[in-house]
Formats: C-alpha cells, structure tokens, sequence
C-alpha cells in the first residue's frame, strides 16, 4: 500500500468515524449524567432531515449543521421531560423516541427527496494540505470533522477540569446523595439529555449535509445504535470514544477495502466483521480488567424523583 | 363507470430517489394518463414478511390491479392472487405465474453492457470499481454483462467489487466508493440506490454511472449515464389491458427495444464515445447485439455460451457464476 | 409563602440564632412534622431526640433547605429566611453531616468536597484548605483517595471537613455515631467541643443517650411529629429521657439466667478468602467456634471484612474447601445460604433496605426472602402465599413491629421497625445457630434494647450466637466473648468479662497486642439499656 | 417553575386504567390535529386506523396474526426486564429461530413417510436455537462481565447476516434460479391453519399460551418471585438463596427461546419458506410492547394488540386515506411516549410548584 492510498483510507476512516464520534460524545456526557437515552437513532435521523432541509431553505450549511442539531435538541427535550421530569422509565422512552424520530424526519423530509447540495467545504491550506502523505489527513477535512475532534477535546476537559463536569459525574454516581447536597440533579440532566439531543442532531446533519449530502429516508441506517455500543466499549471516556469509532470505522473501511482487493470471503462474513470486532474488543477488554467493578455510571438508568 | 383501482406495494420508501421511486412516478404517470378510468393507490416501505397483509389489504380494498414491485414478494403475490382470482396481479422481477399473476422485468444487463463499453473506453487506471448489493441472478448478471462491454473494447480491463450487502445505506455506500477509488478505480458503477457513490466519484474528480434513475443532478461533472427503469409504459399498457379486458397472465421481460431500460443522456465523456454507446444502444434495440453473444466462457474456464449462440434467457435470469476476468468470488 | 405570619418573638432571652415555628412538613396524608417550635442558640450543642420516625430528620431535612415546610417559618437571627435549597442554607452558614453520607462512592474526596465549594476553589488550593483543617481539627484526610476505599470514620471526617470549610455558624449532624468506634467517637466529640467553644451552634440527632448527656446543653424531643417536651439532658437520666420520648415508663433488660454451656454448634476453621470485589476486604485465617448458648460478639470498625465474614458464614461467598465453615460438625463451607438454613442456622445482614429486605416488596414477600426455602413457603415450586401472610403476621405480633396498613411494603416501614421484622423473621424459626450483623444500627434506645433482649433469650435457649458489631456498648452488654476483626484478621476470643472497651478499642484500631491479659479496668458490662413495658 | 412528584402509597386500579386512556386521548387529539394539516377529515382517520382493523373477520386475524409473535417476544423479555437485565437482541434470537427451525424443515423436504414429527422438530429446533443464541451474551456477561446491552444488539445485526448467508448459498431453493429463499415447506411443515382456508394459524394460541404461563410463573410460584427479587434488589435476592449468575441465564433462556418459537411460528406459519428477511423487526418491536404492557403479560398482550391495530390501522390509511406512513409511525412514537408520560400519575402525585428555582435567602 503507498503512502497515499494509506492517508486515503485514513481519511475514510476518519470521517466514517466522525458521525460515530458526535453521536457517541453527546450520549457520553447523558450517560455520565447517569440517564440512558437509546433514541439516539431517531434524534440522528430527525437531525439529517431537518438539517438538510434547513440548509436548503437558507441556503447554508452553518445554519442547516444548527438546524439539526436544534432538532435534534427538541426531541432530546421531550426525552428529557418524559425521564427527567415525570420519571419514565429511559429504555422505553429512548425506544419511542427513536420510532417518533423516524416518522417525524421522513414527514420533514419529504419535501427535499431528490435534492443535492455541495457538500460542507472543506480546509485547504495551500502548501499544508498538500504535503504528501498527511497534508490530507490533518488539514483537509470539513467543519464537522475537526468539530468532532473538538468535541471529543472539550468533553474531556469539561468532565475532568471543570467544576460543572465534577457535578455532572457525581450527579451520574450518586443522585440522592448529591440532590442531598443541593445539586440541581433534574437541571442538569435534563441540561445532558439536551447537549446529547443536539450533539446526536448534528452527527445526522453531517452525513445529510456533507458526508452523503442529500436526504434520504432512513439514512442513517443503524448508526445511532452504534454510537451508543461504543459509549459502553468506551467505558465512558470521551477519548477511547473517538478511539473506538475509529476502530469500528476501520473494521467497516476495511473489510470493504479487503473486497475491493479481492479477497474473496463472504460478504456476509465480512459485514460482519465490525459487530464482531466490537465484541471481540469488548471480551479482551473484561479479560483485562479486574472482576467486580464496573466502569458504567452507578446510577445510570436509575430512576429518580425527589420531592421536596 | 366505477374507475380501476390499481394499487401498488413497494418494498423501500418512495423518497428513496431509486428503486421504489421510480415506480412510484409509473404510478403517477398512469394516473394521468389515464385520470377518468383509474384511481391509484399505493403502500410503501412493506417488509418482505409483512406484505401478504398489505397486498391483501389492497385487494379487499377494491383494487382490480395490484403491482407487486419486489421479488420477495413473490410467494405473498400467489397465495393473495389464489383468494382474489378476479383481480389481476403483477409481480415484478419474479418468475412464478397464475392465471390472474404475470411477471414482469427489464433487461438491465442491457443497459449494464453498455456501461461496460463505456468504461471500458474511458478508464485511464485500468481499474473499475463495481459497488454491488446482494448477489442474486440480476446482480451477478449485471456484473458480467458490465465486464464483456467493457472487455469488448479493452481485454485488460478489471473490474473491483464490494459487496455491501444492503439495496440503500448511502453512507456504506460511499465508503465503498472511497475504498474502490482509493485501490485504483477510477470509474464507479453500483447496484445499489443511492446516489452517493456518484458523489464520491464527483468529489475525486473521477467518473461513475447512476442507477435506477437519473441521478445527473447529484453529480453532474461525474455521471456518464444512469440505467433508468422506466416502468411507465408497461403500467399503462397492463392497466389499459385491464380495462379493454384483454388482461392475460403473461411474463414480460422487457428491455432497451421495449423502453423499459433507459439510459440517461451521455455526459462527460468523448464523443467517440458517446458516438459507440449510441451505437450499441440502437444494435441492442435492434437485435443485432446481444450482451450474452457466445462464447461466454466462466471464470473457471468452461464455455457457458457456444460461439455464435447467445444466453437463453432462463441462463440469464438465474446466473450464479462470473464470466472470465472477474476477480471475486460467488458464494454458492 | 407571601403571607408567612411574622415570626413570634424568642420566648425566653436573646434572639435565638436560628430559630423554626410551626413547622409541618406532611408526606401525602401522613404528617412527619406537627408544629414544631425550636430555636438554637450560637455556643451551644442542642440534642433533638425521639423514637425511630419521630420526625427528627424531617425537621433537619427542612432546616438545611432540602424538604420545604408545609407550613411555619424558618428565621435567622429575627429575620424570617426562605430556604430555597441547600445551597441557600449554606449561604446562610448551615452545615449539615448526613445520616446516610451523602458522598460519592466513585469520586475522590477532594471532588466529593469540591462540589459544594465556590468554583474558584479547585485541585492544589482546595487539597491545601483540607489539608491545613484536618491539621487544626485533627480530621486527616487524603485528598487523592477515592470515597469507595476509605472506612465510615473516614467518610464521615469528610463529611465534617466538607462542613467546616465553608465555616458554618450552625452544624446539624445526623446520628454521627452510629458508624464510628470508640475511640472515632472520642475525637468527634472533641471536634464538637472545640466547634461549640467557637461560638457555633450544633444540632445533634442520636439515639445514644450517653453521648447525649455528655454533650448536649438542651434537648428537644420529638414523638410523633410533635415537640413533647425539652430538657436539659446533664440533669436527667438516660432512663428518664427515653421515658420522655417514649411516652410510658420503661423497664430495663432481663439479666440472662445461668449459662449452660453446649456442644459447640459453629466452627471456622482456617478460612481465607480473596476479596470478592473492587471495594472489599479479604479474609485472612480466620479461626472461631461458638457453642450452644453461646453468644461471641465480633467488634471492628465498618470496612475490615464485616460483610465478608458475614457473608462466609452464611455461606453467600463459599469456602474454598467444605471443612473451613461447620455446622454441629457437618462440613458446610461448599453449601449455600438455603442448604445452612435447613441446618438450622438464621441470618441477619447489616443493611435493612436492599440485603436483609427488599423495601418496595411488602412484608409478606419480605417473609419469602429468606424463608421459602425452611418454612416452607413453596412446594413443587408454587407459592404458598397464606403461609407467608401467616407468618409476617406472626412476626409483626410477636416483635410489636409497627406500621400502616395490613401488609405495607417493607420500605415503609421506619427503620426500627423493620429491623425488629427481619430479626423477628430470623428467631421465630428458632435458629441452632444465628449471625447478626450490626443487630441494632441506628435503631432507637427501646427497639435496640427489645432486640438485644430477643438475643440473648434465643441464646439461653440453647443457640449459638454471633454478633457482629461495631457498638462496644451492645456487645458488652450481650456477649459471653469478644473477637475483633481488623483488616480481614480476626483476633482470638476474650472472655468480655476479662477484658475492658479500651483494650478492645485499642485492637479495632489495628494495634499489635492483645490488650486483653493486662485487663486493667474489668468490664463492667453497661446495663442501662432500656425495655418498654409491655 | 418546578415539577415535585410524590410517591403514592398506593397504586390505585382507577388510575392505572385512566393513564394510558388519557394518554391515548390526547395522542388522538394531536394525530387528529396532524391528519387535518394534511387534508384529511380527523374521524375518518380514527375510523380508519383504529376502527377499521377491528371491524372485519379477516383484519381481525390480520390483528392477531401481527399480535401474536409480538406478546410472544414481549412476555419473555419481561421475565429479562423485571430481573433488570437487558435483552435487547430479540430480533436476532427471532431471526436464528426461524432459521434453524426452517432448516429443519428445509432438511426434511419431501422425505416421505414420518411426517408427524416434524413440526414439533422445528418448534423444537427455533426454540433452541433463540435460547443459545441468547445464551452468548448471557454468558459473556456472566463470566466475564460484558455489558449484555451491547453485545445482544450487535448479535442481531450477526443472525441477520447469516440468515442472509444462509439463504443465498447453502440453503437456497436448488429450483429457485438462485433467488435468495429456500424451497417451500412441505405441508406436514407448516403451522396448521385454525380455520380451513384462513390465515391465522397456530401461532397465535401458542402466543396465548405462553401469555397465560407467563402470568402464573411470575405472580405464583418461586421462580417468579426469584424474578422480582433479582430485578429489585440483587444483594437481597443472594440473600434468598437465588444466584443471579444462574437467573441471568435462566431469563435469558427464557426470552431467548420465547424469540426463537416466535421466529419459528412466522417461518413454519405465514411465510413458510426461508428468506433474507423474516421478521419487520418484531423483536424491537417487542421491547416497546413490554414497556407498555408494563411488564405483565396480560399488560403485553394488550399492548401488543394496540401496536397491531394501528399498524394495520396505518396501512389502511396509506391505502385508504393516502396518509404517509411517517405518520403513522411517528403517531405510534407519541402515543408511546404519551403513555409513559401519564403513567406518572400511577406512581406519583404530581405537584407544580411556581418559580421555586432561584436561590438565595429572601431577607
Ligand atoms: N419522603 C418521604 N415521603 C413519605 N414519608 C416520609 C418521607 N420521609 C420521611 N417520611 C416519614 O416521616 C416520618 C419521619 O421520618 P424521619 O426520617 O424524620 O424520622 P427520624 O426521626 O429521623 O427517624 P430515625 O430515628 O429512624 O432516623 C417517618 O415515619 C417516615 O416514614
Ligand atoms: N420517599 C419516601 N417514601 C416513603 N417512605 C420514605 C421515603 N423516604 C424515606 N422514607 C421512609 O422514611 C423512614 C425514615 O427515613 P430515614 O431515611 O430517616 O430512615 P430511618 O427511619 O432513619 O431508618 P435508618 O436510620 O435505620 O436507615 C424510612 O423508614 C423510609 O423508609
Ligand atoms: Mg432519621
Ligand atoms: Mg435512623
């Protein structure tokens, strides 16, 4: 493999990773928060849809990467007032919404079947960009790929330097105790619940406004339920996330650059490959790990309803 | 008079600007051919377990002709057809009939080998990159009536495929693209639905084919052409039967000389080259060319079709091995 | 709140730093707080006393901004104050230590206290303050290590530490105690002291009436959600204050008639154990045996392999080999918590709510819990629902649980209450052998005396006991012999009358010689527990 | 402005009905609001979605043909839920079913003679074959501690590629021009019909069946409150004598092999062939049924029926009314929510307290 076709399927894998890394960074923080939202899916595909259709009308991608991530948002809220607020049990509703999600993206939708747009921009530094070997692969991506990158950065800080993230993972821990010492366990719940809707908006709003950049229904077919597997193999931390979404965007490149070159297994089998990759991971990493303790957050999917 | 109702079940969503789509727009253009004598209706997004109740629903809902538009339809189709014997039903891409069920399909390896040409000519790299979706007879024979146009005009010429076992995942879809173009493809074709691999294509600079229907406007310095199912005169025909009650139980397997495959527009190439894909356009429609014209000779070897013979259409419509040249392998 | 009635004036002296009137706080239909009245006065430690569910918590819970009244006024030096939240309280200089920590096990201590400091207050400077405090005060803490590693006394220091960095004028402490040794308890006092001496205000909630009498300048006791009557404990008997709360006269405990002694019923014989978790504590060749009749109390303070040893003898962790755990001789230590109990042994965990009962179950099927398999509650794998009815209801009868309702859910059920059930449960089955674990953990004086007292009549009719504890006074006044388990060792066995709480003191802490032999002061086994009269 | 809820003490019947009523009202109101925005006449879309699909014989199977694989999944997952253990993998336990009982019967194909025990072979076979299935996050989690949340759902996309491997090569209809499916089934193979000449067969009273045992085991015998033990209080249930290692594995059998019957009865009854697709998704599907039944099965199967009649409802709206289908879908995702929403008022007396959120003392 030459050099260049290596900084190809790297950049592939990058931006395969990218929806993942989003999705699975903003459900990151809500599980750290201690609630568990599966709707990502449906926030996913609502965020594609209303972002492509906000794009379309204004005409830009700035406003349409908001729009979906404000879609996306909204859902979360309506999440968020159903678990957080009355106390509804999270698997559930994290299951409507994803159906609600898909219906309401396809009646968004519909209007902007058969539409194109340019995909996002993307950086070129003269001089940079082209440097052989990695100028692409550091300096040539969109918004939405260093945003992610930022993202995965920011998350980390604020989790383990910020006073509000202390908050958040104690909130996640232990919320009687902390709602005992006067945290606002709901607000900022429900405060996670939102930054997940829109961080899950604006990985929908990535693959309909410059991964694959037009709107089709169902398009992101399954990733948001990946985002939330790779939440779990990240032991909630933001950087092996980013880490994670990289290995399952590469076992997906791969395999498909292993057919390409001929490989001649299965296809089946090799579309397999990331499914099982990703319990393979996860069997080592508990054999790595010492028995008993769990990294999960320990009141993660916990109902809870103070009263005062 | 009471209107015809006919009725439709699709198998992916209408928005999907591919498979379902386009017989969606036979739909609509059936209604408006035909505005006073019918009533068009339609369910879409049936998964192939669930659409014996759809296609029932349509019938006891009063449709006197019901398009069934995916092969794993099929049994559904019979078992319905057998309850409803006065309504008449068209199965499309299947190869089971009844009194009150015909069959219907197009010859898209015809449109497939002109592509095959077509790159073949314009292929700089040497290399194609064929985005496929599930190995079955139509896909595998598309396949081998893409790499004989195009070993017709370059004997060298080979063809890289993906198999990326779904009809519509624009973004595996494109991954795949990416992976093609970065092993050397410098041409896309893709039997799936989305019209991401042609963006892929567009973004690298390269070239590729649409697919099911035109897709120029997603790529249009990259799209060469697109196989177009056209499905609208074949509706039309059959509800007209319907009406002049002329209806049989028939299968038609239509192809370029009939309408139902349609190529979109040459684009971006030469004019050479534009000039032999019309060629081969008019010699298919006319019967002078055959995409399966002998000898056919298998990957492993053996002649599958004799010189001066041509593929008899059931070797066609259940094909399970490549022709010599391709560098895969079928599951069998 | 607009139309709050104006505070009424201090009834006696000057204005009270805090003060609260006509509380009511009403849970659905049920009434917790009844217009209370009390006011606290800087310099002094102020006990608040009552029975399990009297209402004293409520009342904290409502000064430190966490419950809002129903009703009535909170003021601070005059002037009516809303407590929004606690964050509020704390504004206003409240502290408060928890009954049940309010820490977070995964986090470390210095997080744990920073989440209630200014934000500014982060990473060096903040482990610099904790440090400097836990110099002033002697409250030693390591910044760096998380909640989940450290003992009770240590997650307590934390708690007062947390307290006292934001220099409160009023400190309310829940049940302090109830987790600490001896020696844990002594240090805490004088912290208090000191606190006092400062010029704050401490609020003290505890069912300990000694430490009471000790500490505390005024008391005010609650019964029922209303304010009964206050006092000043040093002029009163610990007798005459639990008469006050309890509202009739009380008798005091029925010595033990004349010990016989039996066959020995209980052996551990060499058992070792890894820790079965992140956060646990291994055990290390333990050796005990207990006879007929016997009762061995096992001191040690919270986290030195209590519910590990707990859970080897009732056979919830299995032995390596069968012979390490025996029961009347037949080895067990393969055998599972069902296959002991039809030996005839009987358990009882520490923790009520989660261990020993299921809270949101109602009692019978708290009955199931650890009876269907001895009573029997099930045959052929059906349930025999009349039989548990049957028998909750022998239990609630024969131990005066009270409670709401014919057949509520466990959790309910006020803490007190609930232990005498799962006791209860344990000895109408009539047990050869039973462990008790913390037998009386924040249980009021008359529940713990009645428990205590159903102990020690088991043992005399013939069972071996074993009682976990971290409370001396419990165990000197109820066990034949006293082992201490420390860091997952246990020592030998001292005769309790051969030995002194400071020599047992001495060893809860981890000290190297058995202070037993030098027996300097002799035990005088407390008696001054108290029963309620039939 | 706060919201303070308050546990009740106790759930009363009354309530437990009204809820989900209130809740369906409400969701009907704004589907009726949304069926307006597209020009249609709100009654005639409730007579349609919710009428219509009750109203004629053979939708009424249609009803419990779809019903019936749903209570099926749901009732065995329930026994995975109120354990607190996450299956979330039903649609693959289905989708092996089906497959290995098919096998079976495709195995069997037009061998003659000793017909009679081949469809209690295939039931035999799906059941198994779901319950194993299910056993490997089971035991993952078990031994080694992996979230089973996880490694459940990625086994479904795993049995779906091997149904889809399965059909197109080794156990592809030799006849079929190499389409994706298998023979049919012979006769003996097939799911009995209850009426002659109807479609609803034999599944459906099996679905009832396990509905009705489900509810004796979980309200009746020890196993059952093993269950609700483990589910509410781990420690405690040790304390009983109840090992979750082996409940883990016994409800995951459980739900496993209620998934892998279910795949089987689709396979041997409506579809009776194999194919690259045998369920739309039940075993999702199911997840959301349980919910709503709230975890008992006389509740499952309710909601399970809810979910059939407005899916069938939708379809007859697409057809009838020419509603898309995003809005029935997104309809079933509110009424979803909308029940959970209202099934606060059950557990709690709801309390709105105005402004509340700042802090500070007032002086
Ligand atoms: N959040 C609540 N909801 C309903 N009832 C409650 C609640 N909190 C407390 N109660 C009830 O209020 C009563 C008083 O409880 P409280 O905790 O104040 O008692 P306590 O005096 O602290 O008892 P203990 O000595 O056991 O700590 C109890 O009967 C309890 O059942
Ligand atoms: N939200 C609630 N709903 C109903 N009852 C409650 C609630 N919160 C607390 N209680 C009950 O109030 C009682 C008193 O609460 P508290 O937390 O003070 O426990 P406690 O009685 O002091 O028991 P212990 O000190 O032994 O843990 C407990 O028995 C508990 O079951
Ligand atoms: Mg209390
Ligand atoms: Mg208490």
């Amino acid at each position: 493999m030459s050099l260049d076709i290596l900084q190809m399927v790297l950049v592939t894998v990058l931006t395969a990773a990218t929806p993942l890394i989003l999705a699975a960074i903003g459900e990151l923080v809500v599980e750290r928060s201690g609630v568990l939202n599966l709707g990502v899916e449906g926030m996913m595909v609502l965020g594609a849809a209303a972002g492509f259709a906000v794009a379309t009308e204004t005409g830009s991608t700035l406003l349409g990467a908001l729009g979906g991530a404000g879609s996306g948002l909204l859902l979360a809220a309506l999440f968020g007032l159903l678990t957080v607020g009355l106390a509804a049990n999270q698997v559930a509703a994290g299951l409507a919404l994803t159906i609600l999600g898909l219906g309401l993206s396809g009646l968004v939708g519909a209007g902007y079947v058969g539409m194109k747009r340019d995909p996002a921009p993307h950086l070129h530094l003269p001089g940079l960009t082209d440097l052989p070997g990695i100028g692409h692969l550091l300096f040539g991506h969109d918004a939405f790929v260093y945003a992610a990158l930022l993202l995965v950065a920011g998350t980390w800080w604020f989790l383990w330097r910020s006073r509000a993230g202390l908050s958040l993972r104690a909130i996640g821990d232990d919320h009687t105790a902390t709602h005992a010492l006067g945290l606002k366990v709901r607000r900022i719940r429900f405060l996670a619940v939102l930054f997940g809707g829109a961080c899950a908006g604006l990985a929908g709003a990535y693959l309909s406004l410059a991964y694959t950049p037009f709107w089709a229904p169902a398009m992101t077919a399954g990733r948001g339920w990946i985002a939330l597997a790779l939440v779990v193999f990240a032991s909630w931390q933001p950087l092996r996330v980013a880490a994670g979404a990289l290995l399952f965007g590469g076992a997906t490149v791969l395999q498909l650059h292993a057919q390409a070159a001929g490989l001649g297994l299965p296809g089946q089998l090799l579309s397999a490959m990331p499914y099982l990759a990703t319990i393979l991971a996860l069997v080592l990493l508990s054999l790595g790990r010492r028995r008993g303790g769990s990294p999960a957050p320990a009141a993660l999917g916990r109902v809870f309803a103070p009263s005062r | 008079a009471d209107k015809l109702k006919v009725g439709f079940v699709y198998v992916g969503p209408i928005a999907d600007y591919g498979y379902s789509y386009q017989h969606d727009l036979s739909r609509k253009a059936l209604a408006e051919a035909l505005p006073d004598k019918v009533e068009t209706t339609f369910v879409e997004n049936v998964p192939e377990a669930d659409s014996e109740r759809a296609i029932e629903k349509l019938a006891r809902s009063g449709a006197g002709l019901i398009f069934t538009t995916s092969f794993g339809f099929m049994e559904p189709t019979l078992k319905v057809a057998k309850k409803f014997p006065k309504v008449k039903f068209e199965h499309a891409t299947g190869f089971k009939r009844a009194d009150n069920v015909s069959t219907y399909s197009a010859r898209f390896y015809e449109g497939r080998y002109i592509c095959g040409k077509i790159a073949g000519k314009l292929s700089k790299s040497g290399t194609v990159g064929y985005i496929a979706s599930f190995p079955i007879p139509e896909v595998v024979s598309g396949i081998n009536a893409f790499m004989l146009g195009a070993q017709s005009v370059n004997p060298n010429i080979k063809v890289k495929i993906v198999w990326v076992n779904t009809w519509f995942d624009p973004g595996k879809e494109a991954e795949a693209a990416k992976a093609l173009l970065a092993q050397g493809a410098d041409i896309l074709t893709q039997h799936t639905d989305s019209a991401a691999p042609l963006q892929e294509a567009e973004k690298a600079g390269k070239l590729a084919f649409g697919q099911s229907s035109d897709q120029y406007r997603f790529a249009p310095k990259a799209q060469l052409t697109s196989i177009v199912d056209d499905w609208n005169g074949y509706v039309i025909g059959e509800a007209k039967a319907v009406l002049d009650g002329t209806w049989k139980s028939h299968d038609s397997w239509g192809g370029i000389k009939d309408g139902m495959v349609v190529l979109a527009p040459f684009t971006n190439m030469p004019d050479d080259v534009k000039a032999l894909a019309e060629e081969t356009k008019k010699g298919i429609a006319e019967g002078r060319i055959h995409p399966f014209q002998g000898p056919v000779i298998k990957q492993d070897g053996s002649v599958a079709v004799k010189e001066g013979e041509q593929a008899p259409d059931p070797m066609i419509l259940g094909m399970n091995w490549y022709v010599k040249g391709i560098d895969d392998k079928l599951t069998q | 709140m607009d139309a709050a009635p104006a505070p009424p004036g201090p009834r006696e002296g000057p204005t009270p730093l805090f003060g609260a009137y006509g509380i009511v706080k009403r849970f659905g239909d049920f009434t917790a707080n009844d217009r209370i009245d009390l006011e606290i006065r800087a310099g002094e430690i102020h006990a608040l006393l009552g029975e399990n569910g009297a209402g004293k918590s409520t009342l904290m819970k409502i000064l430190y901004g966490l419950l809002e009244p129903t009703e009535g006024v909170v003021t601070h030096q005059g002037d009516i104050v809303r407590l929004a939240n606690p964050e509020a309280a704390r504004a206003l200089g409240i502290g408060m230590v928890f009954q049940h920590f309010s820490l977070c096990e995964n986090l470390t201590v210095a997080e744990n206290i920073a989440l209630v400091m200014p934000a500014a207050l982060t990473g060096r400077a903040l482990a610099e303050r904790i440090a400097r405090l836990g110099q002033d005060y002697g409250l030693h803490l390591d910044p760096a290590r998380p909640v989940w590693s450290l003992s009770a006394g240590e997650r307590q220091r934390i708690e007062i530490v947390r307290c006292l960095l934001q220099d409160p004028k009023l400190v309310i402490l829940d049940e302090p105690t109830s987790v600490l040794t001896p020696g844990e308890a002594e240090a805490l006092f004088s912290v208090l002291e000191r606190l006092r001496d400062e010029g704050r205000a401490l609020l003290y909630i505890s069912h300990r009436l000694d430490e009471v009498r000790r500490l505390c300048s005024r008391a005010t006791i609650l019964r029922a959600g209303r304010v009964v009557g206050s006092c000043n404990p040093r002029a009163e008997t610990a007798r005459s204050l639990a008469a006050m709360m309890v509202g009739t006269q009380v008798n005091e405990v029925q010595p033990r008639a004349a010990r016989r002694a039996g066959a020995v019923r209980l052996v551990l014989d060499r058992l070792s154990l890894p820790a079965p978790g992140l956060h646990a504590t291994p055990l290390r060749d333990i050796s005990l045996s207990v006879a007929g009749g016997e009762i061995l109390g096992i001191a040690g303070i919270a986290g030195n392999g209590q519910p590990e040893l707990f859970d080897a003898l009732s056979g919830e962790s299995q032995a390596p080999v069968p012979e390490a755990v025996r029961l009347d001789g037949r080895p067990v230590g393969h055998l599972g918590i069902n296959a002991r109990r039809r030996l005839g042994a009987g358990f009882v965990p520490e923790e009520r709510n989660g261990h020993a009962a299921i809270p949101q179950m109602s009692l019978s099927d708290n009955a199931l819990l650890s009876r269907h398999a001895t009573a029997p509650l099930s045959r052929f794998g059906l349930l025999r629902r009349a039989r548990a009815r049957e028998l909750a209801r022998r239990v609630i009868e024969a131990f005066d649980v009270r409670k709401a309702g014919p057949d509520p859910a466990a959790g309910t059920l006020s803490g007190g209450n609930l232990q005498k059930f799962v006791v209860g449960r344990e000895i109408l089955a009539e047990p050869g052998i039973l462990v008790i674990n913390q037998p009386t953990w924040g249980v009021d004086a008359a529940a713990a005396a009645q428990l205590r007292q159903a102990v020690l009549d088991l043992a005399g009719r013939g069972c071996a006991v074993v009682v976990i504890s971290q409370d001396l006074d419990e165990l000197f006044e109820i066990a034949d012999s006293i082992a201490v388990l420390h860091d997952g060792l246990l020592s030998p066995p001292v005769p309790a009358g051969a030995t002194s709480r400071a020599a047992v003191g001495l060893l809860m802490g981890g000290a190297e010689e058995t202070g037993a032999e030098a027996g300097e002061t002799p035990a005088a086994p407390a008696r001054r527990a108290l029963v309620q009269v039939p | 402005m706060r919201l303070d809820l308050l546990p009740r003490a106790r759930r009363s019947p009354w309530l437990d009905l009204l809820s989900p009523a209130l809740a369906f009202a409400a969701a009907v109101l704004i589907g009726g609001l949304a069926v307006a925005a597209f020009g249609v006449p709100p009654g005639q879309a409730f007579l349609a979605y919710f009428v219509a699909p009750l109203s004629e014989a053979w939708s009424l199977q249609e009803v419990a043909l779809k019903a019936a694989p749903l209570a099926l999944i749901a009732t065995g997952l329930a026994f995975c839920y109120r354990a607190n253990l996450w299956n979330i993998g039903a649609e693959g336990q289905v989708v092996i079913g089906g497959l290995a009982g098919g096998w079976v019967a495709i195995a069997a194909h037009g061998s003659e003679g000793a017909t009679v025990w081949i469809l209690p072979a295939m039931l035999l076979a799906g059941t198994t074959a779901g319950l194993a299935y299910a056993m490997i996050p089971a035991l993952l989690r078990v031994k080694l501690g992996v979230s089973e949340i996880l490694t459940s759902l990625m086994l479904v996309y795993v049995a779906q590629l091997l149904l889809d491997y399965m059909v197109r090569g080794p156990l592809r209809d030799p006849q079929g021009y190499n389409f994706p499916q298998s023979v049919g089934f012979d006769e003996a193979a097939r799911l009995p019909a209850l009426m002659t000449g109807e479609s609803l067969h034999a599944g459906a009273p099996i679905a009832l069946l396990a509905v009705l045992l489900a509810t004796l085991v979980l309200a009746r015998t020890l196993f059952g409150f093993e269950v609700r033990a483990v589910g509410a209080s781990p420690r405690a249930a040790r304390f009983a004598g109840f090992s979750d290692a082996r409940l883990t594995l016994a409800v995951f059998a459980i739900s496993g092999g209620a998934a892998g019957l279910a795949g089987i009865c689709e396979v041997a009854g409506r579809i009776g062939q194999l194919q690259p697709e045998i369920s739309p998704g039940y075993g999702f599907t199911a997840i959301i049924v349980a919910f709503l039944g709230r975890l008992s099965p006389p509740g499952i199967l309710l909601a399970a029926l809810v979910i059939a009649v407005t899916t069938i409802g939708g379809e007859g709206a697409q057809i009838d009314l020419k509603l898309p289908l995003d809005l029935t879908r997104a309809f079933q995702g509110l009424l979803l929510c909308l029940v959970l929403g209202a099934d606060v008022l059950t557990r709690y007396h709801i309390r709105i307290v105005p402004g509340g959120a700042g802090g500070g003392a007032l002086p």
